[in-house]
């Protein structure tokens, strides 16, 4: 009997996968739902990463985006609303060998899940976060969510929404520990990669949020930024998320942005004429959870049983 | 000094050594004066002399109470016996006092008779303050006046020629007396006082003992009769420990890794002995920002192939409602503890109570089928968590391990436990799955079935909490709904066919069969066997599994002419006339009553102390009258 | 163009009309394609007309699922009767349908018997994709030899003759073919048609007319047989509403100020109702971030005065165990609406289910008595809702009314409420507070008592969790803990005792009586009824108090020869040998097992559907034939 | 019959108030505990500012300071551990009338608290939140919270905590609508009160964190700030928390921070050099949620009756 070891799959060389071992059921999202474009960009990323599909494990909670787990070929743990931090992070916790990646709702993270979205960026495990921020209450149709726009009617505000929205950059941004920091829009596909391809290599918890389009309910949400992209504001930096031409040529509106630098993401985080894209902040050396649950995985049934025999002469009499 | 020595004392023959049978010795003080750890050496001591032992903590309600209040009384009771004791016992024989406020704790508890010898401080009699000389007076009369045998001891002056600060020294200087009136093993205490304090240096650890040569002296010269209590015959080594502690260490022996909690008394220090030990045997415990993230941790580590532990009390079980559903539709192994408090709500957080069982069997929206076990012993408490593990992994579900506040802080000896590497959880299988078996390949018969890891080949599936089928897709179709939920079921059915009938304390026919769970089985078999030696036809059933339920309890009961369950939690009374007609059962009755049809009767207080087996003997001896008047 | 016409219909008597009793129309399309508007105009006007009415929605799990796809269909049932209808009825008689494929989802939930007639869209046939063709041909040959009756229509075709996109004109054609075919009032249809669409200006209403019309005389020129449903006699003016809509106007009815919840399917649409209308009254919606924050803010809104409601349904129950517990300990007057949906866990968010019987009554630890509701009619769900906020207040404590996804959406006229000043909650007592009546001043034979509302001068108080005396100071004395408890439980007992036996359906004594609880009262009374008509001695009863219960049930029972539940909840299957001697009970069964001591039957299944009358009557015949077979 | 009017406690002038009309039970915490000099502390505020106590609530989750509204004179909700908010916001909602003050420790409302405490931020409802900061679980004895500095030992981390603890004001100055963050202690009364009294006058939602001592469990906690105050870093401004002659005395370090600068309270409340006291962020044009929920409170009976009935209409046949 042996402890958990990694090298237990005992591959010479890393296997060459293509695109359909990736592939789930097919995608029960509506049609031109931003959804769709995000599972795309993580099969590619699957595939270009070679990812083994049984060592890598898709976590949800409850939400249309939170369906992302049926649609993969790969483990999948579709929960409770609201709580799909806690278990990655559970199955983080002594499963250093696998590839966790999270799928959640604006709903389901800034509202339900929010004490767990607070906590898991401080406790700063490693797994890639895809926040589906389509502000709005998707599979219970259409009532407002922390990141509904002020004044957007929905079905438990007719009127409008009350109050501006929750931002989820400025939240995590003053959050100690956090170290991954990113925001970027379904519908450019090479940012949206980039973006996912560096929070998948980032050591610890890489949160991201993605701007997605909900055609069925929100249709006129981002109208505005896919229809004039200077709106958007694309933040560079060789340390941020990597540019090609194509994008430079298509986001006008740019600025140099270092993601060590913490104050200066607040202050590109709060603006609101611009959408900002791109990596707000990076910070490796910050302490990993992880590194403490993972202790003594590889104590063997032997060293335990002394260990307790020990413990238990202390309790002898 | 000014020895008071009571009459009652005085009365005492010289050198006299009273062989007894058991005797229940309390320490109460201010919070901060050490009771606590002088209980703790004399109760380990007394098990390692051989005798059976059941100790439990008194504990104040707040952190740091006033001095000399009522409130704040702390410290322990310590039950010594000849035999193996399983419950903490009636009234108190013997009463080491700090002050005499901190007794009337106690006393509204119920926990002094008439006779009880109290061994008071005495300098309160001469405190500069006039108040305090006066309720001390008056309390002095008072306390005769209850009829209790109370004797003024001068611990303070004693101690004062050793330490500056009496506060800090009185409690060794009392284990001295309580070495001398039981003639305890000196050089064994010695030994153990060696081994409390020997960290904090020489000079603290002389003066103790010199402490305890003092108490231990002052008793040989002012208390003329002493007491020894005669070891059991049981030459097993044995471990002494308390329920929460054992509850850790069986979760280590599980082979356990993860324990993810959120503080909560009295649950909480079972994750206080893993984190201070866990890390010897590669475990880590986890402490979530909530209950919810700590349940869901557990299942997220239970998924990834190694069944966790999540350990809660009442408040927090509420809490994790939700979670519970996921992991039976799901079938996620898990082992959850509840170490019961008193409820509803916050109720009386440090304070026993049973009164989770429905909450834990029916808590769940939905029809949600789980295993829950209940030790009744400290013992129990640590092969239970092995047996819960198993069970968990076995079931592919929730397993629950109902203890409470009197197991968690009680102490006891038990034989020590073999341990094996049998008893560990396996490694996490990580062996290519057969991918023609769906991951919920549910046998017919038994719902059973075995779940892929993640990390096995071949063995992918996307778990979830919606209605699904043998392939974990998400079905609403009604067939399906109507199947999986069976199968969920069968499983309980299954392991019910491998259960065998509970094992009758006493005679398996009679007049009443009283029907227990959990921690009261110490006072019921105790009541039972006073009652049966006054010729009473009464027998006594312990259910270690409330779900599903031991096999033959029909049949069981109705060898009984009477059957009737004594539960800690709260129901109707019986002669109540405001309940006529509707009289609400408690909660082990209701479940028998559904399942057996008998006219299952029960008597179940919430006075959020362990029951006395003496009340229970006079409730049960008055039940069976009653009986008796209706059938002549 | 082509018509299909089957040689079931060329059968058909030109120009007949038929008298019915009642008819079963379905209507199901790809979502998106307007079949639930046609069905509700259909039933409204139906309502109107003087029939009796039950409409169900038939909602896809997806929110814009792919066209042409069994998991697709969406839509309408629609029961019209000559007398009030209760309940969804049997099979269908008549179905539209857009498509084949979205036939078969109501093919799997057992909707279609031999003989329905279908009219089915005949686009199909000449689609320009082979695929398509063959589907929709080898569908037909299928469909009829399960034996229903299929009638191509040229929906398609006719609509567009007026419209561009077919998808959102056929909707209304086919209401104009059910005008027709059901000899409803054409005025009337045309006005609500009108009504519908007016807002969106003179061209869509034209258009829509015209579509209506189309239909109506392709249905004079092709369907010769025809139907009339008298209507029944009932002169009272009537209301058309779902329940949920019911239970947010019986909220503003009662006064109620603040909604508290958080989105859950099947409930949220109450909150949907009440955010359009609440400022009407002077009432909010409070949309939480969490459960739990939504009942938090409700008793918060509840202490300072205004007795508040928050709305839910299974996973948002569990979260809310923890503060439910708190409103019983601390007595805050709270309304609960559970719509309960398929368990367990995340189950069958849609589906209806009534599951959550024994998660309300036991799902708090500690012991948390409270008062438990159920309607059974959408009429009720209406007037309960102030009955709960009442009770709430005399018994200062959380009500809870249990409705279903059945009920949800199930549509149904009834008479229109009378409302009075009297129904609405009083305004805030600021009124001085009479400093020597403690804040629970109970009273010792009812466990009732007033509370002080912030504001009230010489009221202040502080509400705790904790054990408590009457003075709301924390106490953990034995003594208190049980009187406070007996206190709680009081309130129950008294309630009881101002309740009067639930009403028989059928005759008060005889072989069977069939016991249930909430939506299945329809149905069970349907079944009841055919099979009274059969010669057999069948009653049942309606639950509406689950807790405490009515009063006299034993004695009621007693009176039948068998007495069994019927329930939407899982129970073990008589017959599986996998349970034998271990099988656990319907909810309501187990309930009524434990107070009574009676040998309660139960069937139960979990569908995920209403149950069918028609079901039912075999079943209940089946089980008296069993009976039969027992005593002879 | 009548609505809810504020104007029924017919007083032509506000009564005056003696200490004694705000004490409540005596208070049982440990000897030396810095919740004593909160309470000190608030019941002058009462007294000073003249608060009914029929119209003053005090409420509270679980934990040692959650105790608080016991020890005063006045109405009080001692509810869950971590839902204070919610509760308070509830009365809040429908009673614009009474003054609402919350108690809730470091455990309470960072740890299981957090999503009630991001989204009260965010209401924006009057009231005064403090927020008493140990580092540590007090009630359950000396668990690890979220603000328990890196190191030290706990019953739960008996090695010493794993991770830097979490800064409850930058994650506070990163919610949007977030209106009132100060920072105070406990032992230094005249910042306390004043920093109290300044949250009292808010209209909305005042957030107070108050270092707090817990001699019984981490005694050395603050004493590098009592024994040193130069290591306190007083922000000063003539919108701050108003400070005296004798405060400047005390606090040496000082710094000038204009309370209307989000970007520069989120730099002063990240540094770990000094501990910085005073009011870092004020916005008393944010939105308050409670101007929507008191909407319709004085509508008549005769008005409900007329308007449901009305509704009534639109569902008749
Ligand atoms: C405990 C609980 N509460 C509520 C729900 C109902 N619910 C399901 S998804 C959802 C919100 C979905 O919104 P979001 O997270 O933004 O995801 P989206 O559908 O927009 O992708 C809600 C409220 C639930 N399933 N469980
Ligand atoms: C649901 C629930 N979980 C856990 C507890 C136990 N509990 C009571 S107070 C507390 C933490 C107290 O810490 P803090 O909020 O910092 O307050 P302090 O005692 O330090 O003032 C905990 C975990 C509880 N009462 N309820
Ligand atoms: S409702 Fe919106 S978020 Fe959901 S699947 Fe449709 S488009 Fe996507
Ligand atoms: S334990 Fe700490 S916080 Fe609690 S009362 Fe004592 S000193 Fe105060
Ligand atoms: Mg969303
Ligand atoms: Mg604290």
């Amino acid at each position: 009997m042996l402890g958990l070891k990694t090298d237990w799959v005992l591959e010479p060389e890393p296997r060459d996968y293509a695109l359909a071992d990736y592939e789930g059921c097919q995608a029960k999202w509506c049609p031109g739902c931003g959804d769709h474009s995000v599972l795309n960009a993580v099969q590619r990323l699957c595939r270009d990463e070679r990812l083994p599909p049984e060592q890598t494990v898709f976590v949800s909670g409850i939400g249309c985006s939170s369906r992302f787990p049926h649609y993969m070929k790969t483990y999948g743990f579709h929960g409770l609303h609201g709580r799909a931090l806690p278990v990655a992070s559970g199955i983080r916790a002594r499963r250093p060998d696998l590839n966790i990646f999270v799928a959640t709702g604006d709903g389901d993270c800034c509202s339900i899940g929010t004490a767990h979205w607070i906590h898991a960026l401080r406790y700063n495990m490693k797994m890639v976060v895809m926040m589906f921020d389509n502000n709005i209450y998707g599979l219970t149709k259409k009532q407002t969510s922390p990141t509904t726009r002020r004044g957007r009617r929905t079905n438990t505000h007719p009127d409008g929404a009350f109050l501006s929205p929750m931002n989820p950059i400025t939240v995590s941004l003053g959050v100690p520990n956090a170290s991954f920091i990113a925001q970027t829009v379904d519908w450019n596909p090479p940012h949206l990669y980039a973006t996912l391809r560096e929070a998948f290599h980032h050591p610890g918890f890489a949160f991201v949020r993605v701007m997605q389009r909900c055609p069925h309910f929100t249709g006129d949400n981002f109208e505005l930024f896919q229809t004039d992209p200077s709106k958007i504001l694309l933040m560079t930096h060789p340390d941020g998320v990597p540019v090609d031409d194509a994008l430079i040529r298509t986001f006008t509106t740019r600025v140099e942005h270092d993601p060590a630098d913490r104050m200066n993401a607040f202050n590109h985080a709060m603006r609101e004429d611009v959408l900002p894209i791109g990596l707000f902040y990076r910070d490796e050396e910050a302490e990993h959870y992880d590194s403490y649950t993972r202790e003594g995985l590889d104590t063997t049934p032997a060293e335990k049983v002394e260990a307790m025999d020990k413990l238990l002469d202390l309790y002898c009499v | 000094m000014n020895h008071i020595v009571s009459p009652v004392t005085a009365k005492i023959q010289k050198d006299a050594v009273t062989l007894l049978d058991e005797h229940i010795v309390e320490i109460v003080s201010d919070s901060g004066e050490g009771a606590q750890t002088a209980g703790q050496i004399f109760g380990q001591a007394s098990a390692m002399m051989g005798n059976g032992v059941w100790t439990v903590e008194i504990i104040p309600a707040e952190i740091e109470p006033p001095s000399r209040s009522v409130p704040g009384a702390s410290g322990n009771r310590i039950r010594v016996g000849a035999r193996a004791l399983h419950n903490a016992g009636d009234k108190a024989d013997v009463v080491i006092g700090f002050n005499e406020q901190v007794l009337y704790s106690r006393i509204d508890q119920g926990a002094f008779k008439k006779g009880t010898h109290i061994f008071l401080e005495n300098k309160w009699e001469n405190d500069p303050r006039e108040d305090v000389r006066n309720t001390y007076n008056e309390a002095l009369t008072d306390l005769r006046e209850r009829g209790y045998k109370v004797t003024g001891v001068p611990m303070e002056a004693c101690c004062l020629e050793y330490v500056r600060d009496a506060r800090r020294g009185k409690n060794i200087w009392v284990l001295g007396l309580l070495c001398r009136l039981y003639n305890r093993d000196k050089d064994l205490m010695r030994k153990m006082i060696t081994r409390r304090f020997q960290a904090k240096g020489e000079k603290v650890l002389n003066s103790n003992l010199q402490l305890f040569e003092s108490g231990f002296s002052w008793a040989r010269s002012n208390l003329t009769q002493t007491w020894r209590i005669p070891p059991r015959r049981d030459d097993r080594p044995h471990v002494v420990m308390n329920g929460n502690q054992a509850l850790a260490m069986g979760c280590m022996a599980a082979g356990m890794e993860i324990c993810s909690m959120y503080p909560i008394t009295p649950a909480t220090s079972v994750s206080h002995y893993l984190a201070a030990n866990f890390k010897k045997v590669g475990g880590f415990v986890h402490q979530a920002e909530d209950e919810i993230a700590a349940i869901g941790f557990a299942i997220g580590a239970s998924y990834a192939g190694k069944t966790a532990v999540t350990i809660t009390s009442g408040p927090g079980l509420a809490l994790k409602t939700e979670f519970i559903g996921l992991a039976v539709m799901a079938e996620v192994p898990l082992v959850i503890v509840d170490v019961q408090r008193g409820g509803p709500s916050t109720g009386l957080p440090t304070k026993v109570e049973q009164s989770d069982l429905l909450a834990v069997l029916h808590g769940s929206p939905g029809d949600a089928p789980k295993i829950v076990l209940a030790p009744s012993t400290i013992e129990e408490c640590f092969h239970f968590m092995i047996t819960a593990r198993r069970l968990a992994e076995e079931f592919r579900g929730p397993v629950f391990v109902l203890s409470d506040a009197n197991l968690a802080t009680g102490v006891q000896p038990f034989p020590r436990p073999r341990l094996s590497e049998d008893q560990l959880s396996p490694p996490i299988d990580q062996s290519d799955w057969d991918p023609d078996v769906a991951p919920y390949n549910w046998d017919s018969e038994s719902g059973l079935s075995r779940r892929p890891i993640p990390g096995q080949r071949g063995g992918a599936y996307v778990l979830t909490g919606l209605g699904h089928d043998r392939h974990s897709k998400v079905v609403y179709e009604s067939g399906t709904n109507q199947k999986t939920i069976a199968m969920r079921s069968k499983k309980l059915a299954a392991l019910q066919r491998t259960l065998k009938p509970p094992t009758i304390f006493g005679d398996d026919t009679g007049d009443l069969l009283v029907v227990g769970w959990g921690s009261t089985r110490g006072a019921v078999e105790e009541a039972v066997t006073r009652l049966r030696k006054q010729g009473r036809k009464i027998s006594s059933v312990n259910l270690q599994f409330l779900s599903p339920l031991q096999p033959g309890l029909t049949e069981m009961f109705r060898r009984f002419k009477k059957v009737m369950t004594i539960e800690i939690n709260y129901s109707d009374k019986k002669d109540d006339p405001a309940f006529a007609g509707a009289r609400r059962p408690a909660q082990l009755a209701m479940l028998l009553r559904a399942r057996t049809l008998i006219d299952i009767d029960f008597w179940s207080r919430v006075p959020g102390s362990p029951l006395q087996p003496g009340i229970l003997v006079d409730v049960l001896k008055h039940r069976m009258d009653e009986m008796r008047g209706a059938t002549c």
